[in-house]
């Protein structure tokens, strides 16, 4: 323990470039680190994956005893592929700071759900998506919408809740989504994003056309009744569609011990008779092997698989939450296994980005990012009548929306 | 041309309407190769293969909840909930899912979803195969339903909610399933329109408003008042929400009375609304007050001397309505 | 003596009544180790233990259905759902086995379970954090609902409900949670009785129905009224279901104009069976339309601009009982 | 499958004499037959089950290769508790089968829901309990009543809605409970039973009560959520119950491949961290074995177990049901598994039973059958009004249970 937090102080230039706009947020730092020997998991089949999964603990530390870095290949990625993930992590990362600092600020109401440390679980399969691919988010996926492409202004707006939003303000702020992209408008109500993904991956199967679906869910989540009925239809009719658990060890203040009596939430599939495989949801390699393979399971006809990803929030359930109920060991820890660093030092030591691109990237980014809440607070708060449209498609003559009033 | 029954109607119309649209589909219990256990889906499964005719998990959620990701990527699903008594389950999807879905999108979405519900009392069924439970979706915005109460209907209105871009539950009376018939042009496009309310008699000493199996109860009434000088107006309410007010004001305008009658129990029932309605929008014409003839407020009993005391009938509405008409 | 909260007289009323019946327990979502969303349980757990007190998985289906089995065995099952916007999952449960169970077994069981069921809009949360749908459970046997608005309430209906032997749904407004204060006398046992409504302010020109947050407001309004010369006889009605019809019924047929105030959307809102028992049970003594001011027929908006236009206030009260009042 | 034709046909005289009364419903015929060698599987413990789950297939001739004959002990069983178990047994039948006649006969309305084929995997665990344990049943489980000793004459007042009836012909025909003897009301509604269990487990639990609860399920409400929520319950909390799911390979129409994409249900459990066991249904000494470890965890506060016991109705979902989406042969070979004629040929051989007593029994049981069939018949029909009460326990000034009349 002591000779982790040694290593936990030793930043690198890479590590501070990339993440100080998180840094800027909290005092934790994180870093990359010169580790053990690939774990060269990314490279088995699913399998043995599965049968892998007996041997992994709860304590993420044996499972995956490399903290700071990552090894392997990522099969079919090329360079610039390397180089535009990377981007969408960074960028998933900077706005994420941002808006908690604007929170913390005032310059909006309600709360802040962030994602910070969670990232590369659904920024990197939303990556590998095509544009008409459905995305079904949970309350903590503004990866999956940065990673599928949706601009940061109309995300911005969501958070302020401001008539640029997809929904004009009268949705829920955090609750990112866009038509254009097929990122689903998530319901607060967990899991029913769960149900509506393997909807659309029905009907993708049942009108012949191309497509999956792709459904995020909290370890919480998995203990709800619509994730049972999801699983188990798309078990039956083998639809196209990859599910991945973000196993945060937390659903608010309720501990992992609490929503499950398993080790591994990945044995869930197993009563649904598709393959579910555990990773480290903080390794952008591990991540982008295994929902490749599952996107092309999914594309070719083989069914769906259910990705559990060991991961971590960094900070509370949403902002206004001290999250005091984890352990200050734990917490640090988790930052320690910051995906980001892990992955610029993977891209540094193979040569695809250098410390000026990198840089480069950085205020490229912050500059997209300070452009999006200009935006955002540019945008209008809506009309306060402006909810009052858009119950029905028709007109009914007994309908009158002010009734009450 | 041979007189079809009211299940026949339904059957007819889901074969005409999936042959029309190949993006419709059916999801359900037992709908696919029993054809449904009423067989109201009778044929379908051979007619459109197991890709358009799922029979479903037990899984009322996932039945009611997946039709709107099918919906967003081009579909337009029929599910069916065997009983109308399990559609609290999935409850959930439909209130909070499916019925808002196209308003939190700021009407980016329509959501052309008509769910099926068989309901109602009279059957020997026991508590969960009798419920008359479309109150509970009252206070749901973005929601419509439907309640057919003639052969006619039956067609027309299904035709008309599947057609429809809203989300529509579709209440069919199990006791009317087999017990009334109509002559229906076979290839006659039959649409009733959603949101009116037709009358079924026409009188100008009170109004009698109601749904489904009890609109036969209460034109037998309202043939054995007018024996009795007493004239009846029938209002068959056809869409239960958004209702009808309009029509439903005009009628008891006119007559200056007005009972509703529903197997439901009344606290809690349709036809407070209804009643309310009326105290608030034609309260200067109500010459009495506005009766309801409802369920027990009990649940649904099982032994078939309950039962029958549980259902309202011709002679219970026939003395409600005169008393009223008399007031 | 000093001054507590709405929420304060909850957590205060769960420990005094935990710490009474040993049968009782909490169950739900970050009721323990964080002593609940908003601090209502704050302290049960240590009090208690984690066999009495129940972090739940994201489970509102088996938090709510598990009492059934709970009660029958000898508990007193206290659950909480986060929300009152996530009790649709807890639905299927709530409606056709625990409200009903008592009656199926024919009276050989009862089921003394209290759902608390944080509610309400004004509080910045958008559609799931905001709703107030009551109505859903009107037309449910067996159920009985409280909703205190005030501080005594808060603890006195509490303690009534925890005690009784019927299954109550606890509906504690979240924008009352710290923004009302009371002096409540620690040891003093207060009990609110179920089914009664209270007349919280007395007046002779028209009736103010109303509960929870609103009923703030509506005083409010009522007293700007009364420097005009109108006085407001404001009713809260504590229990919702079943309604105290006496004590509406002898108000209105002394004020002869009743207005009717919820949160909810207009149709099919709690609002409907007031107005339409006022219809049926003291026409003759009704001197003008009842009115219902209520939530617009959508979903709770977000944003804090068309939230504020949202949620009726004094101003828009005070013109609809001027209105009515003057009719 | 010529070959088990003829087996099928060499009836003797021991399985009609047990069977007689189910044979006059339907003409096929029930036998024992000269088996195979003993799987010895009742004798080994869960893991090995589990692990055993693997082999199984969903074609149970191949896991269970012996139709008419069962071997193995029965651990802790008495010669008297032996037979106690099969007067259960042929209780249970007995009384269904002349159910399934005097509704032809037109004697009821409504329908019939018989369990034949089933009784076993209800009759043999609930014959184990202490009266104040708890039992869940489903809408199939007569033998769980009867296991329990339930007197006929409560149950045939069930069927018939008759106010001898425990509820008085309010609730539901066939629909077994008896607060006297903790077995639950079931719910027409699937599952609700699973979460009410679970929640009376929970109660023993909180309650430092001794008893456990034990609930049962069909294969298609395995699909439901609320068997989700309570077994992931049940497992976090460790809970005293016992899950048990009778496969009868069909859910009315629903063919198990349409419920699942598994081969064998048991696997269900593995999402929820407790053993899943699959077993033969049809095998008493293997449901006794399995059952009895059960029960010994749960009592011993380890926690649930859920035990598949793949097994089969004769007839219909309920008999207005032809039930013609099953194959002749399927029903053929699946009826020539009957669960009696099996045990009754085990006692035989064990000398425990002989033809005598097994005939004083048959007459005995068949009397008690008809004085439960004169007693409903003479139990009077309901007052009409007898309905309009306890809906509440206290008074409200504001009801009237009347007040729509
Ligand atoms: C049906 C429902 N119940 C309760 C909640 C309140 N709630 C919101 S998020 C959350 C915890 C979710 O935990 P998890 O699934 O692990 O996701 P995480 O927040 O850790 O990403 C809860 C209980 C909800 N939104 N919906
Ligand atoms: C919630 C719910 N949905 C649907 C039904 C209708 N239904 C009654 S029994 C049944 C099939 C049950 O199959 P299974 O669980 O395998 O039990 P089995 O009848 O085979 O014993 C169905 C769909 C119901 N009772 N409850
Ligand atoms: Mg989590
Ligand atoms: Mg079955």
């Amino acid at each position: 323990m002591a000779e982790k937090k040694t290593k936990g102080k030793k930043k690198t230039a890479t590590a501070e470039a990339v993440t100080e706009s998180a840094a800027e947020s909290q005092e934790t730092g994180r870093t990359t680190g010169e580790g053990a020997a690939p774990t060269g998991e990314a490279k088995e089949d699913f399998q043995a994956l599965q049968r892998r999964r007996e041997d992994l603990a709860l304590d993420v530390t044996r499972a995956f005893p490399d903290k700071y870095r990552i090894s392997g290949e990522m099969e079919g990625c090329s360079d610039a592929a390397k180089i535009d993930l990377l981007e969408r992590l960074v960028r998933t990362r900077t706005f994420d700071a941002r808006m908690r600092r604007l929170f913390r600020q005032g310059r909006f109401e309600g709360t802040y759900y962030s994602q910070i440390g969670q990232e590369a679980c659904d920024v990197v399969i939303a990556a590998q998506l095509e544009k008409t691919d459905f995305v079904g988010p949970s309350h903590r996926d503004l990866g999956a919408s940065v990673g599928k492409g949706i601009p940061l202004t109309a995300l911005a707006a969501q958070v302020y809740n401001r008539v640029d939003s997809p929904d004009g303000g009268r949705y829920t702020a955090c609750h990112y989504w866009h038509p254009e992209y097929w990122v689903m408008q998530p319901s607060t109500s967990i899991m029913m994003n769960w149900i509506a993904a393997t909807g659309a991956a029905f009907g993708f199967k049942m009108l012949k056309k191309k497509g999956v679906a792709v459904a995020f869910g909290g370890d919480g989540a998995t203990a709800h009744g619509d994730f049972h009925e999801g699983c188990n239809f798309a078990g039956v009719h083998r639809l196209p569609i990859v599910y991945i658990i973000q196993n945060n060890l937390w659903a608010e203040s309720l501990p992992l011990s609490l929503t499950t009596a398993l080790t591994d939430l990945a044995h869930r599939a197993d009563a649904y008779g598709f393959p579910g495989v555990t990773i480290d949801g903080n390794d952008v390699i591990s991540v982008w092997n295994t929902t490749r393979k599952a996107l092309q399971r999914a594309r070719g006809g083989d069914g769906p698989t259910l990705i559990e990803m060991k991961t971590y929030r960094w900070f509370g359930h949403s902002d206004i939450d001290p999250a005091d109920y984890r352990s200050e060991d734990e917490v640090e820890d988790w930052t320690e296994r910051d995906p980001l660093p892990r992955y610029v030092a993977w891209l540094m030591e193979n040569e695809v980005l250098d410390e000026e691109r990198l840089e480069g990237i950085r205020q490229a980014i912050r500059q997209e990012v300070e452009q999006a809440v200009e935006f955002a607070e540019a945008s209008a708060r809506p009309e306060p009548e402006a909810f009052l449209s858009e119950v029905f498609v028709h007109e009914y003559p007994g309908f009158d929306v002010r009734a009450g009033r | 041309m041979a007189a079809i029954t009211y299940i026949d109607a339904i059957n007819r119309t889901l074969h005409e309407e999936m042959r029309r649209d190949d993006t419709t589909f059916l999801i359900g219990e037992d709908t696919g190769i029993y054809g449904g256990v009423f067989k109201a889906t009778r044929g379908l499964l051979e007619a459109f293969g197991p890709e358009r005719v799922i029979d479903s998990p037990i899984s009322e959620s996932l039945i009611a909840g997946m039709t709107v990701g099918a919906a967003m990527v081009g579909c337009r699903p029929l599910p069916e909930i065997q009983f109308a008594d399990f559609i609290s389950p999935a409850f959930d999807q439909i209130v909070q899912q499916l019925a808002r879905y196209r308003w939190r999108t700021n009407g980016t979405y329509a959501m052309p979803v008509t769910i099926r519900c068989p309901w109602g009392g009279g059957v020997g069924g026991g508590v969960f195969h009798s419920q008359s439970n479309e109150a509970w979706f009252m206070n749901v915005p973005g929601l419509v339903m439907v309640a057919p109460s003639t052969v006619r209907d039956a067609a027309g209105l299904l035709r008309a909610a599947i057609r429809s871009d809203d989300p529509v539950l579709y209440w069919e009376h199990k006791k009317l399933y087999r017990s009334i018939k109509d002559d229906l042009p076979e290839g006659e496009e039959i649409v009733t329109e959603i949101g009116r309310a037709h009358v079924a008699r026409e009188g100008g000493d009170v109004t009698a408003i109601t749904f489904g199996y009890l609109l036969h109860e209460t034109l037998k009434a309202a043939e054995a008042l007018s024996g009795d000088g007493i004239e009846v107006e029938v209002i068959d309410l056809r869409t239960l929400l958004p209702l009808d007010t309009p029509t439903i004001l005009e009628s008891v305008s006119k007559t200056g009375k007005a009972v509703v009658i529903h197997e439901a129990p009344k606290v809690g029932g349709i036809g407070g609304e209804i009643a309310a309605i009326l105290a608030e929008e034609c309260f200067w014409e109500l010459d009495a007050p506005v009766r309801r003839l409802t369920g027990f407020n009990t649940s649904f009993p099982a032994a078939k001397t309950m039962e029958d005391y549980y259902m309202p009938n011709a002679g219970e509405i026939a003395a409600a309505l005169r008393a009223t008409a008399e007031t």
